[in-house]
């Protein structure tokens, strides 16, 4: 079934929307995704009708307002198939998950371990190992990137070993949208006996992982990267690593027994949900993944795949245009410069035409030394993209350049 | 008598309530009345998990039939329990596996069995299950 | 002037709803509040109008989201009298908060240091600080309550030395609703050069904080106890202690320059912010925040006082009934328990009549076993409560009791 | 000239502009042609915090008069810069310090100064104003 476009834009009031006397064109996608009104109706629903804080509560409306929380963890668990729902966490989001994830290895990692970053992340993945590395001694070692934008994988054979402890890859590279081999390094850190994080902040709106399939340990995402609200995003972690991790937070719901002299940490998945959590973030979270599914992702990724070679190959004709990380495996996003002309000059003009486009670092400097480059324009597309948007950037794009040289 | 047969008379007897207060007098009577749990069971090691009011639970298996007793601080916990006591205490394992419970749906106090509430009943429904799946190996 | 309630009570939509057939009467405020159109409108106008990741962005939408987000601190920087808008930081919420400043505290002090918590806290409040000792084996010393639920003054001046570091208390206990003498805290610990935490998040809906009157070291609060949505909070800290703390969480945002071999820290308030923030939440905390001030704390004070006064008098006429903090330093909360009868059934019962309490420990078990009790009722207002629903708090608790003995 | 005086020709300039366009188209042309600073000032010491694109300023002392010298990656930056520069540059820092901004406003490119925006503009114009209070404190 083909997606039909024109319908599924009427379902994001944003996109109605003049920028600069322009009609708006978003393609900034990889920052954040724009929000269909089901996911909003929904957050409007629970403030209007039955806003409670949730757990321990015996009213009606705290048991309305938990029944969808634990709903929304729920579709969630399905959605990804994983196999218990307590190894579902809500938190705030992917950069949180991650360093609750770097906070639990503090303590079971001494300075004879190893850990391997790939040289594709976002700093939310590369900050929380160093602050992590800087308490417990543990070795970081890189998978560096090769000149297409693709782990080199026998580097990563060669790294690998017995005091491997961790392995840290982005499913997919918010800066260039390399998708990473992400079966094979988990099948070859898990001979190792190594864990393996995924962090799928820029996969999860484009594709449908199945963790107990891919047996990954730990799975990152945010709510607001796949048409949920800002402030929730969840960790996944196999429940044997949740329980073998100390909390990361104190607070209200993830102790069991509290007395000045100890405390008992409550089940998973409470023992990492300290605080009031974003009960309506999490809610309007689950109604998000509805409303990509009822889509469906193969839908999606079809769809998604043609946009990105049509707009690839249109942006290849512009003289003087280089796109980084242009291989094979990899999704909606073209991160690109042309000659001569500095990316947040372009960046700029785009924007007089109604474009939004992200330029600079992509919080990845580390891609960006690699390519010896101070920052791209980077093009990031969603399902609710046109042809004729990218008809429009084609065209925006030109004229800014001859504006420019 | 069987599982069903008893979970009907329930069904029916509930079905005569006009409204929610005669029910609930009814649960609290049935709290207040029953003694449901020696004392000296009443110990932290039969405590059911997660719940605001303290919650026991005890099995003994008596001529292939578990006998469940239970009690708790909060008298609707404990007229809830005893409603589920009646149907599944004096049944044989087997029984009590395949019991369902749809009847506290049709009477009306299927929110008491919540997973998310704080009661502690629904841990109680599996912890029962649990002792029924024991002593069926057996 | 003084508050029109119905007027009032036209601006928060779940205020119409039935609950068991009832009119809803929400009488659970300390666990969160409800909120008024205005912020739930705000949150829709983000979605629907503005919605883009923020700074670093070149793009309209994106300078549109950044300017409201910042707007918002500026807005609760004058709310709060704070001197510079970077000493207010977004978090998810006070939990986080107070996690943050625990976290910080966990390298900056060592074994002969003291921190002094009130008996009066949250576990949010207890629990991180027990993790943090475990770290570097400070000790903690407790204020203890007296009868009537305040704090013991004189073991504070007691235990309050050149070791003490930091003193924890919270403004507003959110089990009983006693109102801390945090000034005369504050300059106690200031003597001995000790930092103060104040944790408002009972206090900051009931009254207007001067920070720097307060002369405050840190002050936390959450969005959703004022008014505001869920998942956002703020830690307030004096730019010298959030110069000298390490920050709390690797990401985006927080460091000024990443390579894999080192990492400079960003400016506040940065620092303390990596990831994507909870935009939506914070620019919605700062139109509550709005919305509060359009009605005057003072009138919100007054009323609220008038409410307290009417219901604590109908409650104590119930016979067997026991208010526990029943002193004249208190806001908003009754917690009771009567005679023979257990809080659950009593919760159980009112919300058939419609009326939601909270019934259970508080997230605050130390109080509960200071007065030997497993829990309490508690009744917290709010505004946009009446005296007719006092009254028909006080008939159904009549005849709950009436059913249940 | 004054700084007002100058303010205004700019104002005027600008005012026969017919879309943005050709503001733009302006502004890039300036950024082209003026060679701002020079080559041995293009040193990180002289770096504006928090752009995308570096951001250069140096700041001397000429017969009472403050020159501005400024370079960026760039080019709209740069145009921007030196619209800002043609104000500031070769005044005294009484002068400097009393000016205002709001020519910027009128001729519609007060965005390119939001302190929120990562082009560094914003913190150019508070450090020419720090330049100014230190000379004027001579
Ligand atoms: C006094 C006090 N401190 C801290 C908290 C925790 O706030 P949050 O759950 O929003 O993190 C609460 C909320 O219940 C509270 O009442
Ligand atoms: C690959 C990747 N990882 C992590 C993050 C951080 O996600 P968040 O800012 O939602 O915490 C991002 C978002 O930009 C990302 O693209």
């Amino acid at each position: 079934m083909a997606l039909d476009i024109n319908k599924i834009r009427e379902d994001f009031p944003i996109l109605k929307r003049k920028v600069n006397g322009n009609d708006f064109v978003y393609f900034d996608n990889a920052a954040t995704s724009q929000k269909p009104n089901k996911v909003i109706d929904s957050i409007v629903d629970y403030y209007k009708n039955y806003n409670s804080n949730i757990h321990r509560g015996v009213h009606t409306v705290s048991q309305e307002a938990t029944d969808a929380y634990e709903g929304a963890r729920t579709k969630i668990q399905k959605h990804f198939n994983v196999k218990n729902s307590h190894e579902i966490i809500f938190t705030s989001g992917t950069t949180h998950s991650i360093n609750i994830v770097a906070n639990g290895f503090k303590d079971l990692l001494n300075k004879n371990d190893e850990i391997i970053i790939s040289g594709l992340e976002h700093h939310s993945n590369i900050v929380p190992w160093q602050m992590m590395a800087e308490k417990n001694s543990a070795k970081i070692k890189v998978i560096p990137i090769n000149k297409q934008g693709e782990l080199n994988m026998e580097v990563y054979d060669s790294i690998l070993n017995k005091n491997t402890k961790l392995v840290f890859v982005n499913h997919v590279s918010n800066a260039l949208g390399t998708i990473n081999p992400i079966k094979e390094i988990i099948e070859k850190a898990h001979k190792v006996k190594a864990a393996v994080l995924i962090d799928g902040a820029q996969a999860a709106s484009h594709f449908k992982a199945d963790f107990q399939e891919l047996d990954v340990d730990f799975y990152t995402t945010s709510a607001h990267k796949l048409c949920g609200p800002t402030g929730v995003g969840i960790l996944f972690g196999k429940e044997k690593w949740l329980n073998k991790m100390p909390p990361y937070q104190g607070g209200g719901e993830m102790i069991s027994d509290v007395t000045f002299d100890k405390t008992t940490y409550a089940d998973l998945p409470h023992k990492f949900e300290a605080g009031t959590p974003n009960v309506s973030g999490a809610i309007a979270f689950g109604v998000a993944l509805d409303y990509l599914n009822s889509l469906g992702f193969d839908n999606i990724n079809l769809y998604e795949s043609s946009l990105l070679k049509y707009a690839t190959k249109k942006l290849k004709t512009i003289s003087g245009l280089k796109i980084y990380g242009d291989n094979e495996n990899k999704t909606s996003v073209i991160s690109f410069n042309v000659e001569g002309i500095h990316a947040y000059d372009i960046g700029t003009l785009l924007d007089k035409f109604g474009i939004a486009v992200r330029t600079g670092q992509h919080c990845a400097q580390p891609i960006m030394d690699h390519f010896e480059i101070p920052g791209t324009v980077r093009v990031s597309l969603a399902f609710y993209n046109t042809k004729k948007e990218i008809d429009k950037l084609y065209n925006s794009l030109k004229q800014a350049i001859s504006m420019l040289s | 008598m069987k599982i069903k047969e008893i979970q009907d008379i329930i069904v029916e007897e509930f079905s005569l309530f006009e409204d929610w207060m005669q029910k609930y007098e009814y649960m609290i009577d049935l709290g207040k009345s029953i003694d449901l749990i020696k004392p000296t069971n009443k110990i932290d090691s039969n405590l059911i998990d997660g719940c605001q009011s303290k919650l026991w639970l005890c099995a003994e298996l008596k001529h292939d039939k578990i006998i469940y007793t239970a009690d708790s601080e909060a008298i609707i916990t404990k007229g809830m329990a005893a409603i589920l006591l009646r149907v599944f205490s004096n049944q044989t394992p087997e029984d009590i596996l395949r019991a369902d419970l749809d009847y506290i749906d049709q009477i009306g106090l299927k929110e008491h069995l919540s997973p998310t509430r704080a009661n502690g009943l629904v841990s109680m429904i599996k912890q029962m299950k649990y002792y029924a799946l024991a002593y069926s190996k057996k």
